[in-house]
């Protein structure tokens, strides 16, 4: 309950907030998208650079791989389940339901960086090797996506002009996957020596840069829900907030199973139950052209993300601290 | 003065490529692509700013071109848009010189 | 192919919302807006990166419509452009599929 | 004296010098839009955190809501003043007269900021309530000048397109009243703690921002010079050059009537003589299409702003301190 | 509705001025400029995000004006692009209001 | 050899190598135009404050100015020499031998800068003024470059529209003149005080800010190559490598002849070494646009710069200790 206040209370959650009341009170503000398009791939070299001076201190144990293993097959396997309730309790169609189970078995990175501000305020530990699951799964879910959707579809003809290896290279080559990988790698390489130097601009102003994310990411959630609302019943707006509970719970037992430390045990709850908002919408328009991102980007940008920064990582935490604490 | 045409096809970036190839493929001499800031349509509406992902923005290929590349392009043009979002429009216009096309 | 109307309206960005609106009120089936750069007018001279309120920016706004609507909106658009910067052209262009409008 | 030479020899006030000179030189360089909006709003979330991370630190006494309303007065007043000098000294229409008298009622936050690095430079110390002065001071006085502007006139009938509440949404909702205020309960909320976190992004590097922001607004103010300066007679300059004198008097007579600190009467002083560049130009193309950007920008931005880097500041700090030392 | 042509200049940025200072000359009462993201041509191909010199970035100059200056300006355009790249056509629009251009 | 390795596994080399890998392997990511223009300005001024504090520190010695002078005759001599290898050994015309040239001539600021950081980790010492023999070497060698193309054709006629001035100020007052020029000068007046409170946003962050606009620059030069190898053929190639080692000689030579200490002949050596990408290009589509773009930029960004920074530097830093260590 602490916990959960102090989250709402972080400055993280309050700029998220203030972005979210600004944009439902139609203000015109906005944050130009180039400067936070720069802001994201900031935020990921940090977050992959940290992640990789951690993995640098310690050896690759047998558990790291089980993890990162763990992590692959979750992302192959929620949008299953997502695409199971969304075809049960809505009535999205085939195509609608596959992108949106896409976008709940990838991950969101935002949520994920949250969630470590949030476990260090705890007082807990998390590993760095996190960074590189987070990044293994972030593009599995699009492939069970495009299965999903073409399950007892006749084969669906290509594209006009599109080209073998184009989505192979949206899915894998994608900013997001080469900043998260490659830092984590440089970070690795180059360890705490290298990081030193640079480490006033990577680490001291990270939480800051944040805030700042927070407050776009706001405004653009706002936005997302006041035009799209109207096209999502109430099915569709619970499924946005149970699904996470669920992926959560899965993220959880895999994760106790593993016998992983409770940090890391709320990280892979937290990456399971978040859901892409930047990579998969993307690739969606490539794959799926047919499927609506007033639908996708509304619940999980609008209805699942704010869901976990408020309500889900101190609850996920809360869980992870009962299993494994 | 001579006669050319001037197609138009505003089409959400992320088939830009596509549409770009097939342009490409038919033989056009060229094209240029603007960014567009917003849109609105049948029901939806955008705005780049908005909207993180850029999943969502539109941007316009301009291409000056004889009229055979551009009837060559048509058909798959049509194709492409029966799956992504996007319109298209030819204009007769007169250009300086013809050889560069 | 078959015959539409295309519409360019190049107005001041502090205006985009108004001409947007009676757009819409008239019936026109979409609308894309393109920034731009800079321009020169009557003695006025803006550029984009040059002026941190951005009040003299200005845009495009590119709509493909039936002859109808159009009608509809051009009184309302002069009316508007007696108060806001603006200019305003029509032509004549070929689309594909007309059903789209 | 010396304390005017500080100013004049400080990197910020160099740096605007410089780009000033580039655009005189007509040099090509610009600073692109979309980065320098974004470290607009970096700005003005630091200003507004530190801000309100101040006020948590003192109680609402009477004396700060007498200063918050004496700023809402002041924004309401100053244009009609404003208003009337233009309308005797120079051969500007109502329109352009009404628009200009908007720009000198309200604010500058840039002016604002480099006020108080100077202040605290002369050893002075001002208070975190100032902020909500200064984003209190950003809207009233555009409500006088629509007065001023119609006064008079037959009714003007609403403009083609306009919606109910844009104006007041535009005007009350921009991004720097947004982020100022919103910040500045953020900062006031989270107090202290909250800050230490983010204080390495939000406080450390906020004097070099500040600097990259005024070789920008340099540039600006170069360029509104070089092509505004013909629309401008003489009478309108000088306008721009006594207008924050007298601003700044009416500034200090209020706050020497209510004995606030030397600091803080610099402060009022300052937000009194300064012209907004930023949020005011875009509210009026709005509100009063008619008015020319090239007379108040050019005043404003090219005339008043630098006026009162230069000269104004430390002039304004002398006298606060024979006022209130 | 008047007649007017519409003159749309596709040139490299770094010619941006040189096009502009012409136009003026000439009379053309206005102009706006439009940036464009990338464009391809007889074998070259650009995008603006990808080259930090931005020195193959090319814009797109759009001049609504009476057919005189247009064809004033012709012949010096004609001149600048032997020099430069940058390709020019023309159409004919309807516009508003007249004593606009 | 331990230098070399260490210098290679650095974060900004590594970062330029993600960068580079990215966009060979088509990866469609991008770092907003904005964003990296905003980055390459910061980058100047903080180079520029750096040297001109330094050199508030020490006298104006002759030795100075025979520096600054043999850069100057550097730049000015460079073209002759890369111009006449171009018309002997590659098929060339002569336009786009000249236009190349000036790239050689000139230099690269980033390349410059690696170059003081690498310095530094090699506990050597450098100077501040050597800042103001980058920003004089980057124009001379543009006129040098167009005497070149025009000798012995006949006078070319002026281009429709042309201005007189426009190209001296497009070569004199480009961004990075400006902004080296000026913030070294700032850098210089305010000394150390001045610097001290801006520090923590030009000092502290700026190898961070580095590895960022470096792997910009690895995914600018990865696409060149990608897109531009096929109008360059061996002899072309060659000339990159060998050029730039050519130069360095030239300026180890003077520097040598010169006396002067061992970091800034390394700096020298660099500074004659490294080629243009940014300010000549857009130069010589004012002065010479009959010349390829996809020549010199896919050489200079392409083939040299990447030599530099990973074999260079590292090389020139070990004959300059040879030769004056
Ligand atoms: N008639 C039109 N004229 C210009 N742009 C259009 C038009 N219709 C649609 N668009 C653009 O295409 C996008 C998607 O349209 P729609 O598929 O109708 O939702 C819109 O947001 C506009 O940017
Ligand atoms: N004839 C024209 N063609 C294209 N754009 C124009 C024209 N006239 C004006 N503009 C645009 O409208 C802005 C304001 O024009 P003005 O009201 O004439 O000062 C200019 O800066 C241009 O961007
Ligand atoms: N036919 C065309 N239509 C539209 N834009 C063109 C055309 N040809 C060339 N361009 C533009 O001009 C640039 C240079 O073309 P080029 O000189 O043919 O390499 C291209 O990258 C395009 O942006
Ligand atoms: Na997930
Ligand atoms: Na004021
Ligand atoms: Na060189």
């Amino acid at each position: 309950m602490d916990q959960m206040l102090a989250t709402l209370l972080s400055p993280m959650v309050l700029f998220f907030v203030l972005g979210l009341s600004a944009a439902l009170l139609r203000s015109q503000m906005t944050i130009p998208e180039a400067f936070a398009k720069g802001l994201a791939i900031y935020l990921m070299m940090a977050i992959g650079l940290k992640g990789g001076v951690e993995m640098s201190r310690s050896d690759f144990s047998l558990q790291v791989w089980t993890v990162l293993a763990a992590g692959i097959v979750l992302s192959f396997c929620l949008p299953v389940i997502a695409f199971a309730f969304l075809r049960w309790t809505s009535k999205m169609d085939r195509i609608d339901a596959a992108a949106t189970a896409a976008h709940y078995g990838s991950i969101s990175i935002v949520t994920f960086v949250a969630a470590t501000q949030f476990i260090r305020s705890a007082g807990l530990e998390s590993s760095g090797y996190m960074v590189a699951v987070a990044a293994l799964m972030e593009a599995p879910a699009i492939i069970t996506a495009l299965i999903l959707a073409q399950r007892g579809q006749k084969k669906a003809p290509s594209v006009a002009g599109s080209e073998s290896g184009e989505l192979y290279r949206e899915v894998l080559l994608n900013a997001s996957i080469v900043v998260l990988v490659g830092a984590l790698a440089i970070g690795w390489v180059t360890g705490e020596s290298g990081m030193e130097r640079i480490s006033p601009f990577f680490v001291d102003p990270f939480q800051g840069v944040l805030c700042l994310f927070l407050l776009d990411m706001g405004l653009s959630a706002g936005r997302g829900l006041r035009q799209g609302w109207r096209q999502l019943d109430f099915s569709a707006v619970a499924f946005g907030l149970y699904m996470p509970l669920v992926s959560a719970a899965l993220g959880g037992a895999i994760a106790w199973s593993l016998g992983i430390q409770a940090g890391d045990t709320a990280l892979l709850m937290v990456l399971a139950a978040s859901a892409s908002y930047i990579a998969v919408p993307a690739a969606m328009r490539l794959a799926m052209p047919k499927a609506k991102p007033s639908i996708y980007l509304t619940l999980s940008l609008g209805v699942t993300f704010p869901f976990n920064l408020a309500v889900g990582i101190p609850l996920y935490l809360y869980f992870a601290n009962l299993i494994q604490g | 003065m001579h006669e050319k045409i001037r197609l138009e096809l505003i089409i959400e970036r992320m088939a830009l490529k596509r549409a770009c190839r097939i342009l490409e493929t038919a033989g056009v001499s060229g094209y240029t692509v603007l960014p567009a800031l917003s849109g609105y349509g049948r029901g939806s509406r955008w705005q780049r700013d908005r909207d993180l992902s850029a999943s969502q923005d539109m941007v316009v290929i301009i291409s000056i071109s004889d009229e055979s590349p551009i009837r060559n392009v048509l058909l798959k043009l049509h194709e492409l848009l029966d799956q992504h979002i996007g319109i298209l429009n030819i204009a007769r216009v007169e250009v300086l010189r013809p050889e560069r096309f």
